[in-house]
């Protein structure tokens, strides 16, 4: 069902974890659903120098939070902003169609926390491109 | 992962190996005697014999006789026809049908495209084992009722449903009472008369005999449209040229399962329950389904804070082959209707996990199949944002 | 019967031997390689890579692509599903179908039972040879006109159909265009494409698959309802699990029948015309459907003043198996509707006579029929009251 | 289908033929039908001292008018005339349940031919017993 690169991921994922000393966190998702993502991110500067996730739910889940964690250390807040669900599932080398909204749920997330880093640190909360997330469906 | 892997099949609900003896069995009737059993000549006969000896076969293993007994190419077709078929004979008798809420799709869809042809469906609920009340089935039924289906085991939890009292019941009020018995035929006894069952629904591939075969026991006086409308075969209610290395094998694999059946339900309970008891184990670990009344093979648990898919996924790597009523590893995206129905809240369905063990299943297999469950149940604990830090590892 | 007596098969049309190759390559998805192709785990894999080859080998065969093809158990089934489904699904726009007097009983029995559901069917002629006017077929269409459904290829007298000029119709009333093709798929070329068709039926036993395996082609945008409501197997359209090795077998036949059947058919015909021929030499013998528009391995003739069953029984005692349309061999007691149809008299209708040969069909075999055929008509019209002096034996 | 005797009656008929000089012969079925039957008596003294038939239809039609000439050779016309289809049947060791019709041909027949017998000797023709044949239906 999967690909090799997103087993990879979902076996062996990168920068599981958490932040104790997070600057900005994001969880989206609930459990009715079967996946929930939150993300821990360390800004300095406005770049992301470290970044963790939790993730509950299945392989593409798992496997796109691990990528897009990956995509966006040492990335700009902007630059990891701009992280589309598309990039992510394309760096997966693919998705079956209804895992899509897993790669959604990881762009959410990333969002989530860099929002909850800038409104913490009194900026402005960025807004969502309209229609973006027309996939992520439940 | 620091055990040696193996391979562990722990999912004969879904389907099993055809039996080497019945697929030698089956191979003749393709290559040699492939006659069509309904002409006239020598090659003919012998496989329309072969067709007959099955037919005798399964009868046998379900207290039924060898005329009441139609083949057909599974489960699901048994399923459509027992119910389409009374539904479209019956309806100048009236347009509703009784069923529950944890029937296979192939009833439940059936019951719902039936609605859409202007019947009407009382579906009936169920406690928290997944039992069927028979008193909910009497209530529910009416002058327009013309069929009650209920299954007699659910593949899910593997409760077993009360279908000798529920067979009164619609006897009682003279309404056709159909079980689709997939699950149980070949597992645990069945008896068409002494379970007051007028249809019953079977499939081969779930007793180690071939798949795309299936039959449907239509007992005395009971008429119902065909679903396969065509040639005179199985005097003629099931059209289609007969699949007879298919029924062969179906009849031999049905004979062969029930003569080993106490024996082999015993020994296969015993290892359901020493693998049940090391999944409630692990913190956090309920049993899905009625605790004795099951069938011997199943074993359905669900762990809190985990997705059932994940289970599967990390399972595999360890050669362990099981299912889950997880939405994200259904096609359909919704999580088991059966779970649900057994009142298990929507945020902790998903982390549901099938194990159902066979006759070849080993005291080994189980104990490697605890043991991995264990470490994947923590690992994908360890990475849940909803893990509580008492069931974290310690690292 | 002073002939040394040898087996000659003569009625492929009815079914045919799985090759030998092929039932070998379907066992292990039997006992080895059984896993569930629905299922996630390595095993279903590849069950599910297995059953999509075979798809690929079926589009290919039939100029289709693999996701337009949906496995179902059997000729039958592929029927009655294209008929159900479009009527049921198209219920809203129209109500009347078209078919033919010469359709098999899987359509023109399903056609009937429609009938019953309120829907309503014209049954077009056919002339003396067994041919469809197309004409008649635009003719018939209406404004309710949801379904044309007409076989390629007769099974008895094995007349070919004008099935591009009837699609081209029908793409051009914007009517949806069903072909029964069990007789044709893997004897004649056909391609969904240029002839215009919307759905076909294929069944995996009349080119040395297996039985119990068959197939639709839904072409693009062609909405129909299930037949078997149930799991989401086949893209949710067809549901059961899947008879993986079935299908295995069935691709397998295919993709060999059909890189053979130029070749194939050539060799077949002649030995076809070398049969027809000996036929026609008998007095008093009429050939029944096409003279050239006619599928290369069936013969069909009549004799007068003998009946059909009769003929049978004395060949199978010459060890040859063959068909024939009089009501006395069929369950229905019904003569031949298709021979009735091409408007053959009704006393002699009785007389027919199908021999369709195979690839394993030689010409001494050919000669063996012809000597076997004559001595059996002689014996039967020495004895029969109609038979006229002059054709008696000199005895 | 058929069993061992009714096959053997059908291969190797018994009484099969021509009486050129017969008294008595009775045709009964029809050609759409798909069995006819044709018996020919040759009657001395209340007799029947000889018999033939012949036969269009299929084997358990053929075998039915085998044994049933055999089973009246040698008897009174009277014992002829009460041959039931059913003993026809029986002698035959059994017919399938849709092939009995061919038997009540048989009897059909004989009772044809005595009828012509006694009509042309200036006797009366027997009447047939009401509802005897209730299962010859075509
Ligand atoms: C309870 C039940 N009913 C029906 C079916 C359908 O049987 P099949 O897949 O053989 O058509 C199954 C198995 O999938 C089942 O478990
Ligand atoms: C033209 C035609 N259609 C449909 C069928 C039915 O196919 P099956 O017997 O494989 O169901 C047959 C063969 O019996 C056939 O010849």
């Amino acid at each position: 069902m999967y690909n090799e690169k997103v087993m990879d991921h979902f076996e062996h994922p990168r920068n599981q974890g958490v932040i104790e000393d997070a600057n900005g966190t994001g969880e989206v998702g609930n459990a009715q659903c079967g996946d929930i993502m939150k993300i821990y991110l360390k800004v300095e500067d406005d770049v992301i120098t470290d970044v963790k996730f939790q993730t509950f739910g299945c392989g593409a889940a798992v496997a796109s939070s691990s990528m897009a964690t990956e995509m966006i250390k040492g990335k700009t807040l902007k630059e990891a902003w701009d992280l589309s669900n598309k990039a992510v599932a394309e760096a997966l080398e693919g998705l079956p169609p209804q895992k899509l909204h897993c790669s959604v749920l990881a762009e959410e997330s990333i969002h989530a926390a860099i929002n909850d880093y800038r409104t913490q640190h009194g900026l402005e909360a960025w807004e969502e491109k309209k229609g973006s997330h027309a996939e992520h469906q439940h | 992962m620091n055990t040696e892997k193996r391979l562990v099949y722990m999912d004969h609900a879904a389907t099993t190996a055809t039996r080497q003896d019945v697929a030698e069995a089956m191979v003749p009737y393709m290559t040699g005697t492939f006659g069509n059993p309904s002409s006239l000549y020598d090659l003919a006969k012998v496989s329309r014999e072969a067709v007959e000896k099955a037919r005798e076969q399964v009868a046998v293993a379900i207290g039924a006789e060898p005329k009441q007994i139609y083949f057909t190419s599974g489960g699901t077709e048994s399923d459509n026809w027992a119910v389409k078929g009374i539904a479209f004979a019956r309806k100048a008798k009236g347009n509703h049908i009784i069923t529950t809420v944890i029937e296979h799709h192939a009833i439940s869809h059936t019951c719902e495209w039936l609605e859409k042809q202007g019947f009407s469906v009382t579906c009936l609920p169920v406690d928290r084992f997944g039992m069927v009340d028979p008193a909910d089935v009497e209530n529910a039924i009416t002058d327009e009722t013309i069929l009650i289906t209920v299954m007699m085991a659910n593949n899910e939890v593997g409760t077993i449903e009360p279908i000798a009292e529920i067979g009164a019941i619609a006897r009682k009020h003279s309404v056709l009472f159909h079980t689709d018995a997939v699950q149980a035929v070949g597992h645990i006894p069945v008896d068409v008369g002494a379970q007051n069952i007028d249809l019953l629904s079977l499939s081969g591939h779930k007793f180690h005999g071939p798949k795309g075969t299936g039959a449907l026991y239509i007992g005395p006086g009971v008429r119902l449209d065909p679903l396969m409308h065509g040639g005179a075969q199985e005097r003629g209610r099931r059209a289609g040229t007969e699949n007879v290395p298919g029924i062969v094998g179906m009849g031999l694999a049905l004979s062969l399962a029930v003569a080993d059946m106490a024996e082999n339900a015993k020994r296969v309970t015993t290892l359901r329950d020493r693998l049940t008891e090391g999944m409630l184990a692990i913190p956090n670990t309920y049993l899905n389904g009625h605790p004795d009344k099951r069938l011997p093979n199943n074993v359905n648990v669900v762990f809190e804070f985990i997705e059932g898919e994940s289970i599967l996924l990390l399972l595999n790597r360890w050669g362990i082959a099981a299912s889950t009523g997880s939405a994200c590893s259904s096609k359909s995206l919704e999580p088991s209707h059966v779970l649900i129905a057994c009142g298990l809240p929507h945020d902790v369905v998903h982390g549901s996990l099938r194990l159902t063990l066979g006759e070849e299943t080993t005291a080994e297999d189980v104990d490697y199949v605890i043991g991995a469950v264990k470490d994947v149940v923590q690992h994908l604990r360890d990475m849940s944002p909803l893990t509580p830090p008492e069931l974290r590892s310690q690292s």
